[in-house]
């Protein structure tokens, strides 16, 4: 049936994070936990939810996303009603500077104006949740909050996440700069619902006096004035950030702890890849591994995406092989992350520690 | 809009000689390779060959097909103009019909061919295991300036009298069709894949619809006739993997064709896919203490004991110290732990409970049917 | 994936009193208001319902349906989670049997409902000119924690015999069915549109198609047992432009409705947009010495002549010194010069040559039939 | 069945041809003919023809082209094998200049690479032709030509058009700058076919040596080496690139002259408007009328986009009313252009000249 909420994806905010790996992808383009993109969770979590209006807010190097998201088929968002909407950056007119998610939001006023849904709820493509946006958009209404934003116990010691502090009744009283302190008690989801009439006037407002950023510019000024609430979401988080927290929460996929086990299906661009197959002495345990690889050697406690060999006597411990890499015979790939279409020749070692994994750049050969 | 060639794509058959397996579906659903349906093969070799007009005809248990099919996404038949139309017997005001037969389901659907204008018409069927580039066929058929061309395999003299034959001259001319010869002339037995010019097989199909006579058959009736009435009918020689799987048997050998340290079935050509719709299912994940070789595994398995020699499809479960050997696992499959499964065919959603024993080492190969339940401790060696 | 209600489109109808409109296709396909068939009607009502998955039903004569249905683009319904799907009659193990009525050939699709795992059905018919908001619907039927809710207008007391009349009480509840009442209680006739509590409907499916005695009808068999059962039954007030056309009659009428000054029927609600298949027409084109009045003119048009009063569907001809006047006229229609077209109904790609003479003021209305030629000179003013 | 052309418009030359239409949308986006964007046009020529992957290289202002175009479903290319690309511009890193059409090619060389058709076909926007592609390529493969290039009879004497001087055999030997001389027998038509491997080659090497631009930097310094061969088109061209040029070639329209009605059919975003109404006393004599207007006064020698009102007793001569305009009761308009929903208030009087057709701005209230 007809949904009340507007799905608006902000990656205006994910500038530069993890270099390693986005020097030639934005954020929401990075592959993760074998056949996915990070952008797919926040899509799925939208689209199963019936959310059938999407539009994602870009910072730059969009290219890849726009290849991965193609027409939108494989998550139905092909539509001609609806459907999804990338929007490149707002620039300044030399094109010299990136003007914050604020002037992205304003420069594309004429897509929510347009749009029939009475809410809009934002959220990024680094922080992974299964938030049900409907029952927070109840909450939202049963509070007659303002402002809704998704918070979750601080379990995780994450350095990124932004603490977030309440009041009574779960009133928002306080967001902190992102970074860990015992103190926190929640840290922030990236998860916002608002009306879409307060968030264009916010929008609005706040452009014109020169603000950039939706957060730190017009929601944190504002918490005495506005009634920004809290709702407490309880499900599993995954925050990926850095080459450290990508290889973590990879790892965790292993232990079955990650949140891909708690959607029932998760949509992605399709790559037609036959199964895998395993040959003749292959020694594979605890391991996720795509379709389409073929493995005659070792792999232990690894991840490997699409289209990956691992041949024979190879070994691969505590890693993960991004796309179409091949390890060579006899070579080694210990506690490092190989991105797409890494070759690693026969009988070379890469070892990293689990501290400190070491990253193979896209098309290297070792 | 006008289209050079349009693929009809008979899917009705009921494949009978595969028993619990389409028993509630049509052969063309039938899982094969992992990840497959039969049908994906010829539709894939559709897309691969620039086809973009196929005409699926069904009739027997669709249901399952038709939601398979959906709207032919998979193959990027999903089109404005052309694309993948599913049509089935319908009622009309002088009665309702079924299709009497392979030429009699064309005929019914002249309509649909008409209104894309074509020069040729492909005529598939859903019963092969086989990767053919359809435009190198319709090459040969145009440098032969033939009015019908039917692809043939070179097949085991010993094996010739249970195939439709060819006898040809030199430039491959057809000059006789025997159908399951006992003294065979030829070696060259029909694929059952033929390309027609629209208009030659137009008036056939209206010639022989008046026939009362008739069994409204390709291999009966059509091919005969255009023979008899001295039309351009050659024979195009193709050469690679080319399998029946309408029995178990056959179907599970086909499987286990795959396991080969060089199949001679190669599903991993990035030049030539097979296409299937995706299940959406996560990696599959191979447990700490499971041990899998020579075998060929799907999204969403999730490994425990060990598996060996063997294809498991999406979305299979096997538990600790179990055994799978020699077998061929449908999606949705839940295997215990403890059990033993030899030379099998699971079918979907069976549940093979902890400690049961399916099939032999060196036994017949036993069928569990979809959704059967296998209670724990069960010997299940062949079917009653 | 799981949907909160699925709709399921009865378009099987053969639609007889249409004549020879219906001579070659499916009621539902029939042309209305110069750019629409009958089935956008309701789709275009789920699509603005937030509906997203329909099954069509399909039995007579459906070529034509299926052709216009293609993918569901039109409508917004080619998706890869629900969406339009076609259900025709298919062949079982068990037999081959055609749909034997509206409640049998939702039972023969039962599965096809099951898949999405909805809490509640829609069921419709493809023989209505109207527009409604189906999610208002379920809206009330929630609030009034219905099994069954049917949607009813109120019809002039003396039309009520004509219909099936459903007696309430003061909050909506039904208490009796009575088809077609010779002395109606109510002058509530229902749409023979329905919501079903899935669960309910499944049940009540299973119990009609176990019974010997039943015509397998909704109106017939389900409704008054759903009454007789005590279940909760409720009626939902439908009030707007609701209008059958199935008769020549009607149809004519209806058309003619749209070139009121103030249509009692809205086709331009921008927010409530009729969705049909576009057939890429050019602008229609108005020339030198042309006359329109009056009139609903689709792309693709050509008039040179006069047209009062009417409706022209796509890519009609009207050439100089004719004059069409009172009348509906079919895509691909080609009306010549000097022409007379008084109150006709003049079917796709007919053909009007010059000078011809076709109905009359005042007259019966006149039915030219799909690509019918009336030849130079002809005076036709009724059919014998 | 395969198609061996790789279809590419190019729309990086041109920049700022028709500043009063092209202020806030490109050229390529141009309203024209009732209910078709210029592109409209080279597109449905490319699909009918069975090319179906097509690039769009973009210059500016693509933001309207992506929403006209979508995912490409009104042309069938919403495809997962090919389809329909749009690529942003190449800028200069600092975003100040555009680089010309070779950079392009050049940012997005991947996209050729990858496809598999041995042959592109270039055109632009503006020149509407219905040139048959695949005889074009039949002629270019039987003259064994590296290069062939589309050129028709001079017959406009177009101010845009650039002349082409063919030697023997159809070779060409010479491209002249844009302008129309009474010496000039044969004009270019803007559409271009050669070998991919060819394209790639003179791409590479062009942008090497800083070139801009394909045609003037590449084809014509080198048409002593290369053999560039003419193809000639005999059929209808209409060329866009002026005020009056758009303003005479509509006008054609009505004179039964124009191209639209050479294509079987013309494919363009669906609006689903309904059929057009004409009331009680609406008089409308050569017009071409899109659906979705309503019309009680009088039309004359004009085009109406789709959804105009003309109220009673307004009267339309001359002109050329894009989408949603209204003309007010009693209100006159002559030998004008209205861009999309202008408001002619009651009683007012627009008059242009023939000669110089007024134009208003979009969503202007006259």
């Amino acid at each position: 049936m007809t949904n009340d909420l507007l799905g608006v994806i902000n990656l205006g905010t994910e500038e530069g994070l993890f270099p390693e790996f986005t020097g030639h992808r934005n954020l929401a383009a990075v592959p993760f936990s074998g056949r996915y993109r990070l952008i797919d969770f926040t899509l799925t979590n939208m689209i199963t939810q019936g959310i059938n209006q999407v539009g994602i807010f870009t910072l730059d190097k969009y290219r890849s996303l726009m290849d991965h998201l193609g027409s939108g088929k494989e998550w139905d968002l092909d539509r001609s009603q609806g459907g999804l909407h990338i929007f490149p950056p707002a620039l300044k007119p030399d094109g010299e500077a990136y003007l914050g998610d604020l002037a992205n939001f304003s420069m594309h006023r004429e897509h929510f104006v347009r749009s029939k849904q009475p809410y809009v709820v934002i959220t990024g493509s680094n922080v992974l949740t299964t938030i049900d946006f409907q029952d927070m958009l109840d909450h939202h209404k049963s509070m007659g909050a303002d402002i809704t934003l998704g918070y979750a116990a601080h379990e995780q010691k994450c350095g990124y996440c932004r603490p977030i502090r309440l009041g009574e009744n779960d009133r928002v009283v306080g967001i902190g700069e992102r970074g860990y302190s015992p103190d926190d008690e929640y840290t922030y989801t990236e998860t916002i619902i608002m009306s879409k009439n307060l968030f264009l006037r916010l929008v609005d407002e706040a452009t014109s006096k020169g603000e950039y950023d939706l957060l730190d510019g017009v929601i944190r000024p504002q918490l005495h004035r506005l009634h920004v609430h809290g709702y407490h979401y309880t499900g599993k988080m995954q925050v990926i950030h850095s080459v450290l927290s990508y290889y973590n929460e990879s790892m965790r996929l292993l232990r079955q702890e990650g949140i891909i086990y708690d959607f029932p299906h998760i949509y992605t661009k399709i790559k037609h890849e036959p199964p895998t197959r395993y040959l003749k002495g292959s020694k594979v345990n605890e391991a996720l591994v795509a379709n389409g690889c073929k493995i005659s050697g070792e792999v232990q406690n690894s991840i490997l995406f699409r289209g990956v060999v691992v041949s024979e006597h190879a070994r691969v411990k505590n890693s993960i092989i991004l796309s179409k890499s091949i390890i060579e015979e006899g070579a080694v790939v210990e506690n490092a992350i190989l991105d797409k279409e890494v070759v690693v020749k026969r009988g070379q070692v890469i070892r990293g520690t689990i501290d400190e994994p070491i990253v193979i750049g896209k098309r290297t050969t070792v | 809009m006008k289209q050079e060639m349009v693929a009809m794509l008979l899917a009705g058959g009921e494949g009978k000689r595969l028993g619990p397996l389409t028993r509630k579906t049509a052969k063309p659903a039938v899982h094969f390779g992992g990840k497959y349906r039969i049908i994906d093969f010829p539709l894939s070799n559709c897309t691969n060959s620039g086809i973009t007009t196929v005409g699926v005809l069904t009739q027997y248990e669709p249901l399952e097909l038709n939601r398979y099919l959906g709207i032919g996404s998979a193959w990027d038949l999903d089109r404005r103009n052309g694309g993948l139309a599913i049509l089935p017997p319908y009622q009309a005001q002088s009665g309702k019909n079924w299709y009497e037969g392979t030429a009699n389901a064309i005929y019914r659907n002249l309509s649909y061919i008409d209104d894309y204008d074509p020069e040729y018409v492909l005529i598939l069927s859903g019963d092969h295991i086989y990767k053919m580039d359809y435009e190198k066929m319709l090459d040969f058929h145009k440098e032969k300036q033939a009015d019908v061309t039917i692809s043939v395999m070179e097949v085991p003299w010993d094996e010739a009298p249970r195939f439709g034959i060819l006898n040809t001259s030199d430039d491959l001319r057809i000059k006789e069709f025997e159908e399951k010869p006992e003294k065979p002339k030829s070696n060259l037995a029909s694929m059952g894949i033929y390309i027609f010019n629209w208009k030659v097989l137009r008036e056939h199909l209206i010639q022989d619809a008046e026939d009362e006579t008739s069994s409204f058959d390709f291999g009966k009736n059509i091919i005969p006739n255009t023979l008899l009435d001295g039309l351009d009918v050659f024979a195009y020689k193709f050469k690679g993997y080319w399998k029946d799987v309408g029995t178990i048997q056959s179907l599970w050998e086909a499987n286990m064709d795959l396991l080969e340290e060089d199949p001679p079935f190669d599903l991993y050509d990035p030049d030539f896919k097979i296409y299937s719709v995706n299940p959406n299912q996560t990696p599959q994940f191979i447990g700490k203490d499971a041990c899998v070789e020579q075998s060929v595994i799907n999204e969403g398995c999730r490994i425990e004991g060990e598996v060996q020699h063997s294809v498991l499809f999406y979305d299979v479960r096997v538990g600790e110290g179990s055994l799978v050997k020699d077998s061929v696992i449908m999606p949705g499959a839940r295997i215990g732990k403890d059990v033993t499964i030899h030379r099998a065919i699971v079918a979907s959603c069976a549940v093979i409970e902890d400690g049961a024993t399916v099939g032999e080492p060196g036994g017949e190969i036993v069928v569990i049917e979809p959704h059967e339940n296998i209670e724990s401790g069960t010997v299940f060696k062949q079917r009653a």
